[in-house]
């Protein structure tokens, strides 16, 4: 199949940030690129400086699914460059890098040295993440997100998706906005704000004070947003959220995705990607994938 | 780097989570040892490694609507099952809603496990005396180094009260015993004893697990003495494999990730165990 | 205790739209006034004109959750005057009436007709409800808020509650302008937008195409709005979203609630309300609800 | 109003969830039937009426991390348990997360109820004769109501196959049974027969439970002879007493919950069974 010009075997992704290929390799060593779980691989996201990340503890598990406070640690940009992009490059699937810039100058400097390596498939922007307080908001605010597009958009040549911010009261408009300002294709949703507390002291369980909820828990409100954000925008979507079957994969395919990415169901099974993969196809052979009458 | 902190020894685990069969679990004490069998697994996983666990079935449901992650359990035993695989064997800890599911599964059902992960205990340097320092359910990843080094191993390990002694029968007779109410063994912490061990033989090599504030004791007492020391460390995952950043505790060089990068650290990688 | 200036014997209500007292009292007869499981009853949210609510199916079951899209059906003003009031006065606890208005105008005249009642406490303005798209609107920002408060605010003498949307990027900005506008206490989360599709015909599963998220998913989302508006607003906040347990309740009130609500876990259990009193009575008996080091 | 529309009998329930104790789970063909013992529960619930039921352990976890809401059934036989309270039957068909979970349940453990629930089905007018009618597990309700006529109630259910025609043993031999595989009682829908049944007897009433599409063309076939039918509806339900609006049907007076205006209605309250 074809994602914003780019060539993939299948339509499933990892969400930025819950895969770490480097070090899944470690752990599995060759048998990962031999059964490589995902159709494209997405980096997790790197800032132009490098980055140590929010004070532990960074994780909360919640009702069907988990708040994350990881605070985007990484390399930076020259970190990534001379570190991380040899090693992605031997992945068995193409690479998408994801990056976030906390103004323009940064983000330009970012897509324009990730875009000129040829290693490179496909960049991600996450104008959305809700661990940077920037983060939530451009990517809930039209103006801003066109901004920050059209700030990026002549520095590659290279397909740009844009990640939406879920916490945007209407991501249609966002989306269209991204579109207009040049995006190649829109990813949502990124995790929802949240926040728990220590059960005997009641002070914030999580070092940084709050964080983002992910895995099933939100999976409705993705479904939601995947839907409204596709009545808006012709680019392609990349769906995500709560994903953790082939049926939830479909569904996110007939609310208006082209392609889904795996997030949070991964860490309870590093080959959810692959199963879920095999669950879509079966579906799709069954012809229950994308039923005429659907929504699309 | 100092010797060290050389990358301890990992075994590779396949990239997927796969379905052991539980072959039951057994009462032990305050504790429950539960037994499976991993069809395919690697054979070899070390002492110090760890496996991801849930429940086949029922995942979830428990207490708060939890558990949803799997959860992590280093083995306390692995041998080659006469029918192909490895049994293995896990003390568990009830103290919350995941491993009270793992405590209630029964023989024949479906264990879902991911593993080995993470580094284990390096061999001590030749001619130095392993010396195993465990506090609790700490003892989990103790005792298949103990099993290991085939009795040439000091053994001392610290309970709060009688019922979790009983962890200590499996080190055999041989295992020194503190107890903070005196139940069984020494009236004490692991601690107390600890120094005059150390005092009487700088050769060794400490291994240690248990509770943070035992294992920063250890750290600082070794430390003190210039005795190497591997700590194997416990933090909160959601994925064990490196994936989600998650897990990370403070070391010399910063955040590492204790399930890639750990659970066992080099005791000098840290200014002091959090 | 005290709730914007009315005497409650705790702090557990029920949320709007989750508890007819009406058809419970024809399940459970005179039994449900003796153990009534809430120190104030709040009722379904009241419109000026009757509305029928949504066509079925108005249900889907979420992870640790669901979505639903009952449209908000109820007799209108008048109905509700003459022959609901009646019966409500009937309860043990004091009661608290929400309304929801499409304009200014139809605003002003719900609170005026509901205000000028003695049976009623207190009135709590709905502007979030996600099944009416006004309510998305109004509720999610802070202008359009505090218009409509400042609208009805001189309309009645009795404490006003403003119901907050949780589709807001800024709950904190919205019940501070709530706050000068003249509200006496914010309620929130009222449910995140979310849908869920058919199964085999992948359509949208609810008759009304999406609905609102509810329950223990939604929870930690809930608990950090709660802390956000906390920061910004000094008058009383009644928390709620996926409350379950006494645990749950001291959560919300350590991170800022004065009262807290039980929605979704009474349809588990009609008498949740009850449970969850006396856990959070245990928990401050034991001084483990509100420790000193907690958030507030 | 008519008669008919006159609001059906309904027992009160506690107004609180309980907790009862399971009996057992007895395989009947392509169905459960689940005996709980109710101890405090009301002696005299209606037929017709239903309980809402949860698994009092692990409720949820289950496919697609649910069951979440408690599950509305029937009770299809009630009887005062000798140790006080009262004995349920439930006949459960797996169908889903929340069924398979019910129908795992073990003797001695814990089923969360909470009912009777809704307006059960009102006795016949006198001198009419009761004419039960039903299709697949819809026969549930039918069997408390068979018991409580003592016989003189006429039995025609109508099943997929072979396997689920094993609830109509409940019945006792008076029952006309048909398959849509002919597998048991005569081939073909339980529609076919129940025309001459009803030009045979203009004074019966029926009392009918099953698929919607049964259950329309059973209102319109009634409709059409001017004889009296009550039928039992299903619909998705998150509460069971009326707190969500979430169950509701159209009728000729608008929309109604099933939860509280049913699950039974008299058939001239609908234009048609959606
Ligand atoms: C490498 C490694 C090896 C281990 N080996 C063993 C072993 O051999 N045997 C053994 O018994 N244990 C072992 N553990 C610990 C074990 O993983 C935990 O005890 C287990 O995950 C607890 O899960 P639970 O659901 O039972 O309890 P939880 O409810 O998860 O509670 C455990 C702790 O987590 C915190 N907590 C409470 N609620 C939440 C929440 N919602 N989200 C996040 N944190 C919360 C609290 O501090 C609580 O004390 C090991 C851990 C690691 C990292
Ligand atoms: C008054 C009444 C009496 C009843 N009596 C009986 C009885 O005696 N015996 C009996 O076996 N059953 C009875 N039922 C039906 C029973 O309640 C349902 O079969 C049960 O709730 C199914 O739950 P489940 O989790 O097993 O299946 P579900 O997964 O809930 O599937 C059941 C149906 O719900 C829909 N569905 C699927 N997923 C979802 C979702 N996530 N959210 C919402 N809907 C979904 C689909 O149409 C599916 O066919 C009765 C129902 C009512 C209302
Ligand atoms: C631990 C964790 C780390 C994440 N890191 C990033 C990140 O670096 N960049 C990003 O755009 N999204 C990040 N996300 C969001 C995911 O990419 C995804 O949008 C979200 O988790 C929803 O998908 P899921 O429910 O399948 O996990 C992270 C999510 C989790 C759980
Ligand atoms: C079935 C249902 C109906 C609701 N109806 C209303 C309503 O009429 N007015 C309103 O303000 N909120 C309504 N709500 C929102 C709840 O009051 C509450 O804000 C939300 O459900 C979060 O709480 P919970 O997770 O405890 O259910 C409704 C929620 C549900 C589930
Ligand atoms: S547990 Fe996920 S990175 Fe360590
Ligand atoms: S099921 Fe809630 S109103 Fe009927």
């Amino acid at each position: 199949m074809d994602l914003c010009g780019v060539e993939l075997e299948g339509p499933v992704l990892n969400a930025s940030g819950t895969f770490d290929a480097i070090a899944a390799r470690r752990a599995f060593g060759d048998a990962l690129l031999e059964r490589f779980p995902f159709h494209a691989f997405v980096s997790k996201t790197v800032t132009l400086a490098a980055r140590e990340g929010n004070p532990p503890p960074r994780l909360w598990e919640a009702p069907a699914g988990m708040i994350n406070s990881i605070g985007l640690p990484n390399k930076g940009l020259a970190g990534f460059l001379s570190n991380d992009l040899p090693e992605l490059a031997g992945l068995p699937v193409p690479l998408i890098v994801s990056v976030m810039g906390f103004d323009h100058s940064e983000l330009a400097a970012l897509v324009e040295g990730v875009g000129a390596r040829e290693e490179v498939a496909m960049l991600e922007l996450n104008v959305s993440c809700p661990n940077v307080e920037t983060g939530v908001l451009v990517g809930a605010d039209p103006l801003e997100t066109s901004a920050a597009v059209a700030a990026v958009r002549d520095r590659t040549s290279k397909p740009l998706l844009v990640k939406l911010s879920p916490s945007s009261v209407d991501p249609g408009a966002v989306a269209l906005a991204a579109q207009e300002a040049g995006a190649d294709g829109v990813s949502l949703i990124n995790t929802l704000k949240g926040t728990a507390l220590h059960p005997q002291t009641r002070r914030p369980w999580l070092g940084a004070g709050s964080g983002g909820l992910s895995g099933p828990a939100v999976r409705a409100v993705a479904l939601e947003q995947v839907r409204s954000v596709a009545d808006r925008v012709a680019v392609p979507i990349v769906g995500m959220g709560g994903i953790a079957s082939g049926q939830d994969a479909a569904d996110f395919m007939a609310a208006g995705a082209h392609a889904v990415a795996v997030g949070t169901e991964s860490f309870r099974d590093p080959a959810a990607g692959a199963r879920i993969a095999a669950e879509l196809a079966a579906l799709e052979g069954a012809g229950r994938a994308h039923p005429p009458q659907a929504v699309r | 780097m100092t010797a060290s902190a050389a990358e301890p020894q990992r075994t590779l685990a396949p990239p997927e989570r796969r379905v052991a069969e539980v072959r039951g679990v057994r009462r032990l004490g305050a504790y429950d040892l539960l037994t499976a069998r991993d069809p395919v697994g690697p054979p070899g996983p070390r002492p110090g490694q760890f496996y991801m666990l849930a429940a086949g079935d029922r995942w979830g449901g428990g207490a708060g609507e939890r558990p949803f992650l799997p959860r992590a359990f280093s083995h306390a035993s692995a041998r080659p099952h006469p029918g192909g695989g490895v049994e293995l064997d896990f003390l568990l800890e009830d103290v919350g809603p995941g491993t009270h599911r793992l405590g209630e599964l029964q023989p024949g059902e479906a264990l879902m496990l991911l593993g080995p992960l993470g580094a284990g205990f390096r061999s001590p340097a030749p001619g130095t005396r392993p010396l195993l320092v465990g506090g609790g359910i700490g003892v989990a990843p103790l005792l298949c180094l103990h099993q290991e080094r085939r009795g040439d191993a000091q053994v001392l390990v610290g309970f709060r009260s009688h019922g979790h002694a009983a962890a200590a029968e499996l080190f055999g007779p041989g295992a020194r015993v503190v107890t903070e109410d005196g139940s069984v063994g020494t009236l004490g912490l692991v601690t107390e004893p600890l120094g005059a061990e150390l005092d009487a033989d700088p050769a060794a090599t400490v291994f240690a697990c248990g509770p943070p504030a035992m294992l920063e004791a250890v750290r600082f007492m070794c430390a003190q003495r210039g005795i190497e020391c591997q700590l194997a460390l416990e933090s909160g995952m959601a994925c064990g494999f490196g994936a989600c950043f998650g897990c990370v505790v403070e070391t010399v060089d910063g955040y590492r990730r204790v399930c890639v990068d750990g659970p066992v650290f080099a005791a000098n990688q840290l200014e002091r165990v959090p």
